[in-house]
């Protein structure tokens, strides 16, 4: 199984995913926006970080990377496609997933531990959770989830809403934390799981959603072997 | 050559956080015949093209494509020809 | 090509004495011109001024630092480099450093405090290390006014802009509130790298003929020193837009420091030497590496990347831009760098060759603009200041303050609400003090700790300094900054190994100011020596003053320590109710400089109470074998607010209580004598525990599952509610700031 | 009532992150005519008050304490009366 990671000029989670993937019996590659083709992997990150800065909007400058083309493809041929902050505000940016990504409701960053409702546990994404409330890192400035009435609908009414907040701390629509688009592929969410995977560090609860990742993308080999 | 100045705001349906703090700042300034405050961006772009047309159809095509998300904000831009000596 | 600006001459600059703005007094140029044989032209005189600025020179501080003890077997480089660096085993190294930004931060606090991330930064990688941590103390006036609560809204969050986007994670530091810095606010930041040991590098230009490499951003105007535009020859139109605020650029920054270190563990035969460009920029950076390998450099001004049009050399010396490296590369390597750097996206120019001949060569539009010699503008003449000591301190009554508790409860409350022993994480919840995925222990317990991936070892850091001690009593309030900070490291459960400092004084031409330096830094150097840590990098801050009056004597000790084993990482925090509360330490009346004698009188007085080094050594030692020993649960240093507060933080962020019973006054559980920890022990682990101390131990009380803080004193019991005393510890600051 | 709308921009020896940052990102998407960017801020603010000397006062003050800050930045702003019933 092979996992790129990919590094945006500005991205700093790039690492932190790649050491959380090696946990897994998974091949993660750190490879630069620069490149144009992702056909080697099985499974497609977009890390947190500050493209390009952030300074004219999260995720605005990077959606125009080269690799973006190749991302396109990898959905079209249905691949995991997956955002944490971030690589989140890259995707929606991008028109991977639907909404946007706004400045806090009171305005600042924070970093913090913060409780999450898994709404939709069918997921290739949470499949694996054991429990229905974990609690994981977030570290943002801009994670404030904005999509307007009718697309809320839309989400709700396809099960798109993965993740919602306990104690929404960015002010998001609906409490959304994470989301899918349509098909179910592609997922972008502003809490960190990669921070949460090692004892010594005294979070697991990230460990679930790789597992959940793992299992989707077994099932799918095992699929297509049979 | 011509500079664009372009104005980047958040659509009005749409709560602007920064707007508010910077209104709840102004209040406590003691401000408090401001009654709302919208905080956008402001571009000043100098394009180096004396074809007007070409340059509006340029500044309208980069403003949408990078310049603002279409799903929350608008822009409206003047142009001012400058002497290409400058 | 005749030049396209005008400069006063030679003759017009002695006779107008132009240099006296830029801070070279008469004598200084005197024996410059005497040196030279000639009179300085506008641009040499430039470098002088900046060269021999204590900012560069450090020639009022000098004595003071040279009396530092700064060598053991683990110091790989001591001061005078970029950063200090120790071994700590497996040919791995720490390397750190702090760095003040006062100044820069009171006239535009973001961009201050932002810039001051990066350059710290840059200190860390031009050794060739990479940054792992970030630490910053804070010192602001008393919250009572809208412009205090602006600098501290917009130091915070120039602090998490820049060290948030480049990905650093900011895991600790100190923050406390006095009306001494109500007009002069501290901004120190403490940068913390690891280095593998075969890619160090130093700041240094050897080898004749090898290339002098420019990086990174382009250089503009921004940052020439204040007082150069503010002198009569500068009126003109042209500057009136200029400024002495930088604004810090991390994504540039970000591109930098991974190039750099790319190239420093990947060509580590070719790369000479490294140096930022900080304080005096171009010329600072490249007249000390020529300095340091006892070299000369000749360098063509027409090739540095310029971001504005028509600079001058002199500005393009001074300039103070962000974001820059100098690098110094072995002759014929220079294409294979660059492409590094251009691959990153990055500016990399070769802009002149190291020489032979310790000549100091700077050419612009094929004219040369300065020639000198290199060890001469390097070396300022040193001062020998006079000192005097305060009478504040000669009349100072050795009477401790008797504090007046009649109602214990409220004065414990207030206490956990004033904003220097309040809950920080109002603040600190704006720094991402997790990402790297290697923090252990953040912000909020006495020290950090970071992990040493793939290895059994971690990292504790602090910073640490109670200015009002110092006030009260220079030498000994440095000896406890260097304990606390010993403390908090051995709390964490590790072993202290080096110090870094950011020496914070009003105006050392001032004979009572200079006083206190001086004993400050004998002070540090006392205790650093009786614990084996030496000072291996700081900084110093001098003329911090406002309105003529000096800030409290602060000088802010940053250390750093070491765990073998990350099986004995502790935190402050009671684990499990039936643990055994012991006290390690004596507690006597130690008032004078307390935060009880600063909330009953609203002021500070007196003589400062005493410090028995020899007894702060027995017990750091004594917990630290404890804890390596296995039979600790939580450990916390007593500081601010004495045994009552540190047992009430003890709870905070726990279901738990406790039940104490002290042997002493009501008033005492208030007293800040030196040398004290709270520990909590599984009462299975009493004999073992107990075996690790001689003295000065005493069982004081249980940890218990109900949500009760009990006092039990000679006089009287109390009893508050954990839930009440925590909302109030934990609420204050952020009130406060609202 | 007037509404006044403020721009904010760097002083010009000032470095421009930002607008460095996005002038790079206009190249790559082949906009090469464009020569300069400047990225500022835009307030657009709603002032309870008919005198138009005193909005004046009140926008130039509030701008300097608030909206800018005067070592690095410069501001300009234009007035334009609103019908109160707005
Ligand atoms: N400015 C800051 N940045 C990061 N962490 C801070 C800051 N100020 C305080 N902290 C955290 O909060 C804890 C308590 O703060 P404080 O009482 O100021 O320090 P100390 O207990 O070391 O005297 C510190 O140990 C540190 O972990
Ligand atoms: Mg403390």
């Amino acid at each position: 199984m092979k996992a790129a990671v990919i590094s945006f000029p500005g991205s700093n989670c790039d690492y932190d995913m790649y050491y959380a993937l090696k946990n897994w019996q998974i091949t993660p590659t750190i490879v630069p926006a620069s490149v144009t083709d992702l056909t080697a992997y099985d499974v497609i990150f977009l890390p947190g970080g500050f493209s390009y800065g952030d300074y004219l909007r999260t995720g605005a400058i990077a959606q125009f990377s080269p690799i973006m083309q190749a991302l396109q493809t990898a959905n079209a041929a249905g691949k995991l496609i997956i955002g944490i902050c971030n690589g989140f505000q890259i995707l929606t940016e991008a028109g991977l997933l639907p909404g946007t990504l706004q400045t806090n409701q009171n305005p600042g960053f924070i970093c913090t531990t913060t409780a999450l409702h898994i709404v939709n546990s069918t997921s290739a994404f949470s499949s694996a959770y054991q429990k229905t409330d974990i609690n994981l890192p977030i570290a943002h400035g801009e994670g404030n989830y904005y999509i307007d009435d009718e697309q809320l609908s839309q989400l709700k009414a396809n099960n798109q809403i993965i993740f919602t907040y306990n104690d929404n701390p960015n002010g998001s629509v609906a409490n959304i934390a994470g989301v899918t688009n349509v098909a179910g592929n592609v997922f972008g969410m502003m809490p960190h799981p990669e921070r949460a995977v090692e004892t010594i560090l005294n979070n697991t609860d990230g460990q679930a959603f790789f597992t959940s990742i793992i299992n989707f993308l077994n099932q799918k080999t095992e699929a297509v072997k049979a | 050559m011509y500079l664009a100045k372009i104005y980047v705001t958040y659509k009005p349906s749409i709560l602007d956080p920064k707007g508010e703090t910077v209104k709840d700042a102004l209040h406590r300034l003691d401000y408090q015949a401001v009654s709302d405050v919208v905080m956008g961006k402001y571009f000043e772009i100098k394009i180096a093209n004396d074809n007007e047309s070409d340059v509006r159809k340029m500044v309208e095509a980069f403003s949408q494509q990078l310049l603002i998300n279409v799903n929350m904000e608008v822009f409206r831009y003047e142009l001012i020809a400058l002497s290409t000596a400058v | 090509m005749t030049p396209t600006y005008h400069e006063p001459t030679p003759a017009e600059i002695k006779t107008a004495k132009l240099y006296l703005p830029w801070g070279l007094t008469t004598q200084e140029y005197d024996l410059i011109t005497t040196k030279l044989k000639r009179l300085p032209n506008y641009t040499e005189t430039g470098l002088f001024a900046a060269m021999w600025s204590e900012h560069c020179s450090y020639k009022k501080s000098k004595p003071v630092l040279r009396r530092f003890w700064s060598q053991n077997e683990r110091v790989l480089q001591g001061p005078g480099e970029g950063a200090g660096i120790l071994d700590i085993g497996d040919n791995q190294a720490v390397v750190f450093k702090a760095e003040s930004h006062n100044h820069p931060s009171a006239v535009e606090p973001y961009e201050g405090a932002a810039t001051g991330v990066g350059g710290i930064l840059r200190d860390i990688f031009s050794m060739g290390a990479q940054p792992i941590a970030l630490l910053d103390s804070l010192r602001f006036g008393e919250i009572n006014d809208a412009h205090t609560k602006y600098l501290i809204n917009e130091i915070v969050a120039g602090i998490a802009g820049y060290g948030n986007a480049i990905g650093i994670p900011t895991v600790g530091g100190d923050t406390a509130f006095d009306d001494t810095y109500a007009g002069n606010p501290l901004v120190n930041v403490m940068a913390v790298g690891l280095l593998d040991q075969a890619a160090m590098k130093v700041g240094q230009a050897k080898g004749a003929d090898n290339a002098i490499i420019y990086v990174g951003a382009k250089t503009g105007r921004d940052g020439i020193h204040g007082a150069t535009f503010a002198s009569a020859a500068f009126s003109d139109e042209a500057h009136v837009d200029r400024s002495a605020v930088q604004v810090g650029d991390p994504f540039t920054e970000k591109l930098v420091m991974d190039a750099t270190i790319e190239i420093a563990t990947k060509y580590p035969e070719l790369v000479i030497g490294i140096q930022d460009m900080g304080a005096a920029g171009l010329v600072s950076s490249s007249a000390e590496m020529a300095a340091k390998a006892k070299m000369g450099v000749n360098l063509n001004l027409d090739l540095v990347p310029q971001r504005e049009t028509n600079m001058t050399p002199y500005e393009l010396m001074l300039s103070e831009s962000q974001e820059r490296m100098l690098l110094v590369i072995k002759k014929g390597a220079e294409q294979k760098i660059i492409a590094v750097f251009a691959r990153y996206g990055l500016d990399a120019v070769v802009i002149g060759r190291v020489t032979a001949d310790e000549r100091y060569r700077l050419t612009f539009q094929a004219k040369t603009v300065a020639d000198l010699d290199v060890q001469f503008l390097t070396h300022a003449p040193n001062y020998q200041l006079p000192s005097v000591k305060p009478t504040r301190l000669i009349q100072a009554n050795p009477h401790q303050y008797q504090p007046v508790i009649t109602d214990f409860k409220t004065t414990l409350l207030s206490l956990l609400a004033q904003p220097t022993i309040a809950s920080k994480a109002s603040l600190y919840q704006h720094f991402d003090s997790m990402v790297r995925t290697n923090t252990v222990v953040g912000p909020g317990s006495d020290a950090a700790v970071l992990r040493i991936r793939d290895t059994k070892k971690a990292l504790a850091m602090t910073t640490d300094v109670n200015g009002r001690y110092l006030y009260l009593d220079p030498f000994n309030g440095a000896q406890m900054a260097v304990a606390e900070a010993a403390r908090n490291i051995i709390a964490a459960g590790a072993e202290p190994i080096g110090i870094t400092d950011c020496l914070n004084f009003g105006n050392p031409d001032k004979p009572e100011v200079y006083y206190e330096l001086t004993q400050a830094g004998a002070g540090i150097t006392a205790f650093a020596k009786a614990i084996n840590t030496p000072v291996i990098s700081g900084n110093v801050s001098l003329y911090n003053e406002y309105n003529d009056e000096a800030i409290y004597p602060t000088p802010m000790i940053g250390m750093v320590g070491l765990h073998t084993d990350v099986a004995h990482i502790t935190t402050q925090s009671f684990k499990n109710a039936g643990d055994l509360i012991y006290l390690v330490g004596q507690t006597t009346d130690a008032f004078n400089g307390s935060e009880i004698q600063k909330l009953e009188t609203g002021q500070i007085t007196g003589a400062l109470f005493g410090f028995d080094a020899q007894q702060e050594v027995t017990n750091q030692q004594g917990v630290l074998a404890a804890i390596r020993g296995g039979v600790v649960n939580s450990a916390h240093d007593l500081a601010e607010g004495g045994l009552a507060v540190a047992l009430a933080e003890a709870t905070f962020g726990t279901a738990l209580g406790f039940t104490v019973n002290f042997n002493g006054t009501d008033a005492q559980l208030f007293s800040e004598t030196q040398g004290r920890f709270i520990i909590s022990v599984d009462p299975a682990n009493q004999a073992t525990f107990e075996s690790y101390f001689s003295a000065d131990l005493t069982q004081i009380g249980t940890v218990t599952a109900t949500r009760q803080l009990v006092f039990n004193t000679k006089l009287s019991t109390t009893e508050i509610d954990q839930k009440t005393a925590y909302q109030t510890w934990k609420d204050a600051l952020k009130w406060r700031l609202k």
